[in-house]
């Protein structure tokens, strides 16, 4: 027998004033199952949350309708309120007479009559409601973190200082990212790689972290708290446990003519190296696209050479499976291909080059020792020009993106400005569309190219770069001096718009995990959740959520670690109870739910029934993860037979809605 | 024919398979399926002949999972409900032994009558043509004056997914059977009321539309669920079997391989494959042509969406003959 | 003007709003010499509605249209359409100027090659 | 066309707990006005909203029916929408087909900041199922009188 307490809310006038909340207590008084039916001032207020406990204690209530405002304000108030007194939370229905009803009715009698049917159809509702305990699902302990940048370092580093494990997972033989081929970083000029290689080494040596390089993310199941994830570990055909880095074999290799990626390829390398002088983790990897032996059979110098014996050309992939609770997407950006933008000559002439390659000609580490050469000739350049927006802004079309890549007028300010502090005999052009400088000390500094260093900064893009004689001949327009420009150039700097590094879009798709049109993860919110994504236990960290400059980066890393450190400090995670249940014995097994199911919530298993004369039928049945689903219904309207149901909001519950407002 | 296919089933019963065929019923042309496990039953009983109109996959949803090995003889549109099932997961493929048969095209009693054939005690099938044996002795008709609607209009002689093949394979083929949807289109709403409200009032919800659908093969219809909350047996009211048709034809689309059977076995006579075709007509116009049952893969329609799929409203915006 | 301004967009195809004034179509563009205005300015003239003085400059005729501003344009603005646009509706609100073809003959060099007079036609027969 | 002043229809609103729910909420926040004859049936999603629930409506006296949910792309569970734009679209072309007036169903996206739209999208429904009159359609398919 059902004892339904209704409680009328006058929200003080908000309700009262237009719907004659005696009479809908009364009114409602009279339907079946209700045993006690009021009114009061506040219902949301302690005084009236005290009295509906009080109800439900003196009475034995089994069920409760709030006749209030929206569910969306004070459902999970008077949940509460109720669990307190001994009901559960999911016996309480709202009829949400404030919003839908008294605030759009001016005349009381229509809006009275409507509460009244408004509190049948929850009272309707409620009697069918059934008790929902939400489920619970452990959490593994263990954090994995892909990609090896900045981003993910740092993310790695702050989750480890709580003290969970994390791995990161690094497509390259070494972690580090972008950061490592950066000469300077703006606003304050000092060397990336001085801030950037300690952090590297405090990842190595953080016995939480655990770096598995040279490797990529092949399959991800499971859900929040539950990710379980293969990890397919490339052959480097060098044995990482032996190797001491000790480089006497990438000294050694015959093959010497590998593009340097290190480098942007503006030199070469061999074809057993380690990236640069401070890889972590410091071992030789061998390219199997160049090496002799690898290809051939015959060479092995880099075996004989080795005192240590890690040379192991037989090696294979190692396939790793591990158990995350949480997953951090740090996959990071690529600048984007050139090849298209042929009115800037790129394909044309090595002295036309990107800020990546740029970067690289500057740093001490690089191909030209830090001195500023014209990869053509080697000779130093007197005339050079930056080109910002390159391929950003673009509206339509392949060729280029059509946001703003938001680091290129700071480090073009920067290149700028290395450029005429280095060597102050050079004419150095910046051709701009706008500046954009919005960062703490950001304008300071661009000023400061300008003022100080004497940037030539000219508003206008460039139209034309045509190679001649050994020069680089620049046309483009002065826009505010109303002038054409003519320049002959030594060097041409383009600032290439940067792109979602290419393995972001099939671990979207393993993740489940939203992008947006440019491959750029999407999060959750905008605003209020920037670092986490749509798909629970996923989050985005650094460039691969969008352009973004190292503090930026650094800033949501931290971020998006102190979401999984407080998702990993969590036992037990509570799932919404209101979710998809099948029932088997009528479950036909067609998978129909199963194809509609934006989660992956539901599998099938081969159950075995009870036929007729004792026989034994197996059949394929539908269960749905609770943990996983996450309530939306679709299964339920796709699956004929009715055999899957939603809990909370249940067919028979809907319809027994239905037939009490269409009375 | 008949001997053809009956010395198969010989064939494959002593090969240790049930045989699901056609076995002949109180008169002559309500064949109906029957599974054979001893060879005097088949010698006996079995027959094929231009009244095995029955879709026979259906009755392998159970058969497969009884255990052992079962053969059956499925024609063109058989093929195309046995496909989707398997599609569905509802039959254990290995354990079916399917022979394809080709179909000239079924004949109805009802086509007979209408043709002015009375007193029909018996037809023979002489390929083109049938020998109809009546009261008043034997006539050679046409068999395409027989044929049952669903045959004339046929979609497709095409035999999927067979172990073995008996007649030629087929085309599929040009087909008119929208032209019956099109002409309920281009009438008036008050006249298609009209019209369905004749159809529709006669229903007497007996169920064998339900029963013999192979789409509605449900463990449980949601009809006879109570916890569905539309639970109903007998109709209630005048409306429920409105509901049911809608609803049925409904848990259908974009299922339905447009076999016919609800029709055919409908005592009523109620066009019931006008509200299926009407689906498939509005699903292959709105999302691109789909064939239920022509293969494994394709994403069936209603489980499936495009981002620029239209809206709703294109039903109003569309006019009543799209 | 408003109506010019409307006609000239509907002509072109083109919307000037999406023109983010970076001004690689007057650094393409080869006859800039010559032009009283520019590109760039065009695009901006058309938007603010300046097309009386658009139509009576004299860069609107030194544009060769090259194509070279709308193949370089990163908005899809394409200032050569703007141009040929406005062109246009000079000679439409003129409406004097138009040939009539048995004039045509007398006014031709007769060093001009065929082909160039060909083009000619297809480029303006608008 | 005469509106009859006497009838009022009853309509059943289907809103997506996400979206329109909340839309619903910011039109009544707002005040705006629109028919009580509107109520509104909340569901966690578009793709909830099974056909069954819809004819339930018209067989137990619903004069119009009308599903509100999250734009196309604005899905909170991503691709809801999506189904229930088709399952939709062919439940109203086959009510059309039956001879149903095909103004007494709708889909209307309206997103949880669409209050106006909210309200309108009512008023507008409201007033065109009130000049259809009283369903009796659906009902009548079974009842031939003659």
């Amino acid at each position: 027998m059902q004892k339904i307490g209704v409680f009328v809310c006058w929200c003080g006038s908000n309700i009262a004033a237009t719907v004659d909340v005696e009479t809908v207590s009364d009114a409602l008084a009279r339907e079946p199952g209700v045993v006690f039916s009021t009114n009061y001032q506040y219902m949301c207020s302690q005084a009236g949350q005290d009295m509906i406990q009080e109800k439900i204690r003196e009475l034995g209530l089994t069920g409760v309708v709030i006749c209030s405002c929206s569910p969306r304000m004070h459902e999970a108030t008077f949940r509460r309120a109720c669990e307190k007194a001994g009901l559960n939370p999911y016996l309480v229905e709202i009829a949400n007479i404030r919003e839908q009803c008294s605030w759009i009715h001016k005349d009381k009698a229509v809006g009275t009559e409507k509460a009244i049917i408004l509190g049948r159809a929850a009272i309707a509702k409620v009697q069918l409601n059934a008790p929902l305990t939400a489920g619970e699902s452990p959490v593994t302990k263990r954090a994995l973190v892909i990609g090896g940048g900045i981003a993910g370092i740092q993310t790695a580093l702050d989750i480890a200082e709580a003290g969970f494990p994390v791995d990161i997972v690094e497509k390259k033989p070494t972690i580090g990212g972008k950061m490592t081929q950066i000469d300077k970083t703006f606003p304050t000029l000092d060397c990336a790689a001085c801030i950037l290689t300690p952090k590297m080494v405090d990842a190595a040596q953080n016995e939480k972290i655990n770096i598995i390089s040279y490797a990529q993310v092949e399959e991800v199941a499971g859900f929040v708290g539950n990710f379980s994830v293969k990890i397919r570990k490339r052959a480097r055909f060098v044995d990482e446990t032996k190797c001491t880095g000790c480089g006497l074999c990438t000294e050694k290799c015959p093959q010497k003519n590998v593009p340097n990626e290190f480098n942007q390829g503006l030199d070469n390398r061999r074809a057993i190296y380690i990236p640069f002088a401070q890889a972590v983790p410091k071992v030789a990897t061998i390219d199997p696209n160049y090496c002799t032996m690898l290809k051939t059979g015959k060479c092995g110098v880099c075996s004989k050479v080795c005192t240590a014996g890690a040379i192991d050309y037989r090696q294979q992939d190692e396939i790793i499976q591990q158990e995350y609770g949480a997953i951090v997407a740090a996959t990071g950006f690529e600048p984007i291909s050139m090849e298209k933008f042929d009115e800037f000559a790129y394909s044309q002439s090595p002295d036309v080059v990107t800020s990546l390659e740029f970067e690289r000609l500057m740093n001490a580490a690089g191909p030209t020792g830090g001195t500023l050469l014209r990869p053509s000739d080697g000779k130093h350049p007197h005339t050079l020009v930056f080109v910002q927006c390159v391929g950003s802004r673009c509206d339509g079309g392949e060729k280029g993106k059509p946001y703003c890549s938001k680091i290129c007028c700071m480090y073009t300010a920067k290149h700028a400005m290395l450029t005429r502090e280095k060597y102050p005999d050079t004419e150095v052009y910046v051709f701009y569309i706008d500046v954009r400088t919005p960062g703490k000390n950001f304008d300071e500094f661009y000023r400061r190219a300008v003022e100080e260093y004497g940037v030539h900064y000219v508003k206008g893009m460039v139209g034309k770069v045509a190679p001649e004689n050994g020069k680089l001949k620049v046309q483009a327009s002065d826009l505010l001096g109303g002038r054409q420009l003519h320049i002959d150039a030594d060097m041409v700097v383009l600032a290439a718009a940067i792109e979602p590094d290419r393995s972001a879009r099939p671990l979207a798709t393993m993740l489940t995990a939203s992008m947006d049109t440019n491959d750029f993860f999407t999060e959750a919110h905008p605003k209020l959740r920037p670092v986490e994504s749509p798909t629970a236990g996923v989050f985005l960290s650094g460039a691969c959520q969008g352009p973004k400059d190292i503090p930026e980066t650094v800033a949501q890393a931290g971020a998006a670690a102190a979401k999984v450190i407080g998702l990993l400090s969590r036992d037990h995670l509570t799932c919404n109870p209101c979710v998809a249940e099948s029932n088997e014995l009528m479950c036909n097994g067609c998978s129909a739910c199963e194809k509609v199911c934006p989660y992956g919530a539901i599998t099938y298993i081969d159950k075995e029934f009870r036929g007729p004369n004792r026989t034994t039928l197996v059949r394929r049945v539908a269960q749905v993860n609770p943990a996983v689903c996450q309530g939306c219904g679709a299964c339920t309207v796709a699956c004929p037979s009715g055999a899957m149901d939603l809990k909370g909001f249940s067919n028979a519950q809907i319809m027994a809605e239905v037939d009490a407002i269409c009375k | 024919m008949q001997e053809r296919v009956k010395a198969k089933a010989i064939e494959l019963l002593e090969s240790g398979c049930r045989v699901l065929g056609w076995k002949a019923g109180e008169f002559f042309y309500d064949v109906t399926p029957a599974v054979f496990t001893s060879r005097e039953e088949i010698e006996r009983d079995f027959v094929f002949n231009p009244f095995c109109g029955a879709n026979q996959s259906k009755y392998l949803i159970a058969e497969s999972r009884r255990g052992g090995r079962v053969a059956a003889f499925l024609k063109p549109c058989d093929t195309y409900s046995f496909q989707q099932l398997q599609k569905e997961h509802r039959i254990l493929r290995e354990n079916v032994y399917a022979v394809g048969v080709q179909c000239p095209g079924m004949c109805d009693m009802d086509a007979l009558r209408a043709a002015g054939l009375r007193g029909v005690t018996g037809a023979e099938d002489r390929g083109e043509k049938l020998l109809v044996h009546t009261l008043r002795g034997d006539r050679e008709v046409d068999r395409s004056l027989a044929l049952s609607e669903r045959c004339r209009v046929c979609k497709s002689k095409k035999l999927l997914d067979c172990d073995e093949m008996i007649g030629q394979q087929g085309e599929e083929l040009v087909s008119t059977r929208f032209t019956e949807v099109e002409r309920l289109e281009a009438m008036t709403p008050e006249e298609r009321f009209a019209f369905w409200r004749g159809e529709l009032s006669r229903c007497i919800r007996c169920n064998a539309c339900r029963n013999v659908c192979p789409a509605c093969s449900c463990e449980k219809c949601v009809f006879d669920n109570p916890a569905s909350g539309a639970e109903n047996k007998a109709p209630a009211s005048s409306f429920e079997e409105n509901l049911f048709h809608i609803i049925r034809a409904f848990h259908v689309a974009g299922r339905c391989t447009d076999c016919g059977e609800c029709s055919r076995v409908c005592p009523q006579h109620i066009p019931l494959h006008l509200l299926n075709r009407k689906f498939i007509k509005d699903i292959n116009q709105l999302y691109g042509p789909y064939q239920a049952g022509a293969d494994l893969e394709t994403r069936p329609p209603l489980v499936d969406f495009q981002q620029d799929d239209p809206e709703p409203s294109i039903v109003g915006e569309r006019g009543t003959n799209p | 003007m408003k109506d010019m301004t409307e006609l000239v967009t509907r002509i072109s195809g083109a919307n000037p709003r999406k023109c983010m004034k970076c001004g690689k179509c007057t650094a393409a563009c080869p006859a800039y010499d010559e032009m009283d205005y520019h590109p760039h300015q065009f695009v901006d003239m058309v938007e603010t509605g300046r097309l009386e003085e658009l139509m009576n400059s004299r860069g609107i005729y030194m544009c060769l249209s090259c194509f070279a501003c709308l193949e370089r344009c990163p908005r899809s603005v394409e200032p050569a359409r703007l141009i040929e646009a406005v062109r246009l509706a000079v000679i439409r609100q003129q409406d004097k100027n138009h040939l009539k073809p048995e004039q045509i003959p007398p006014l031709l060099d007769p060093d001009l090659p065929q082909q160039a007079i060909t083009s000619a036609f297809r480029k303006y027969r608008k | 066309m005469q509106v009859n002043q006497e009838f009022r229809p009853t309509i059943a609103a289907f809103c997506c707990n996400w979206c329109s729910y909340a839309g619903a909420d910011l039109a009544g926040t707002n005040r705006l006005q629109y028919p009580a004859d509107v109520k509104i049936i909340r569901i966690p999603c578009s793709c909830r909203l099974n056909p069954l629930f819809i004819l339930r409506a018209f067989q137990r006296g619903a004069d119009g029916v009308i599903l509100c949910g999250c734009h196309p792309g604005d899905c909170h569970y991503t691709t809801g929408n999506y189904y229930a734009r088709r399952r939709m679209t062919l439940l109203f072309s086959m009510l059309d087909y039956l001879g149903i007036e095909r103004e007494r169903t709708r889909v209307e996206w309206v997103s949880a900041a669409e209050g106006a739209k909210f309200a309108e999208t009512m008023n507008e429904f409201v007033s065109t199922v009130a000049r259809l009159g009283e369903n009796r359609r659906l009902e009548d398919l079974r009842c031939k009188s003659e």
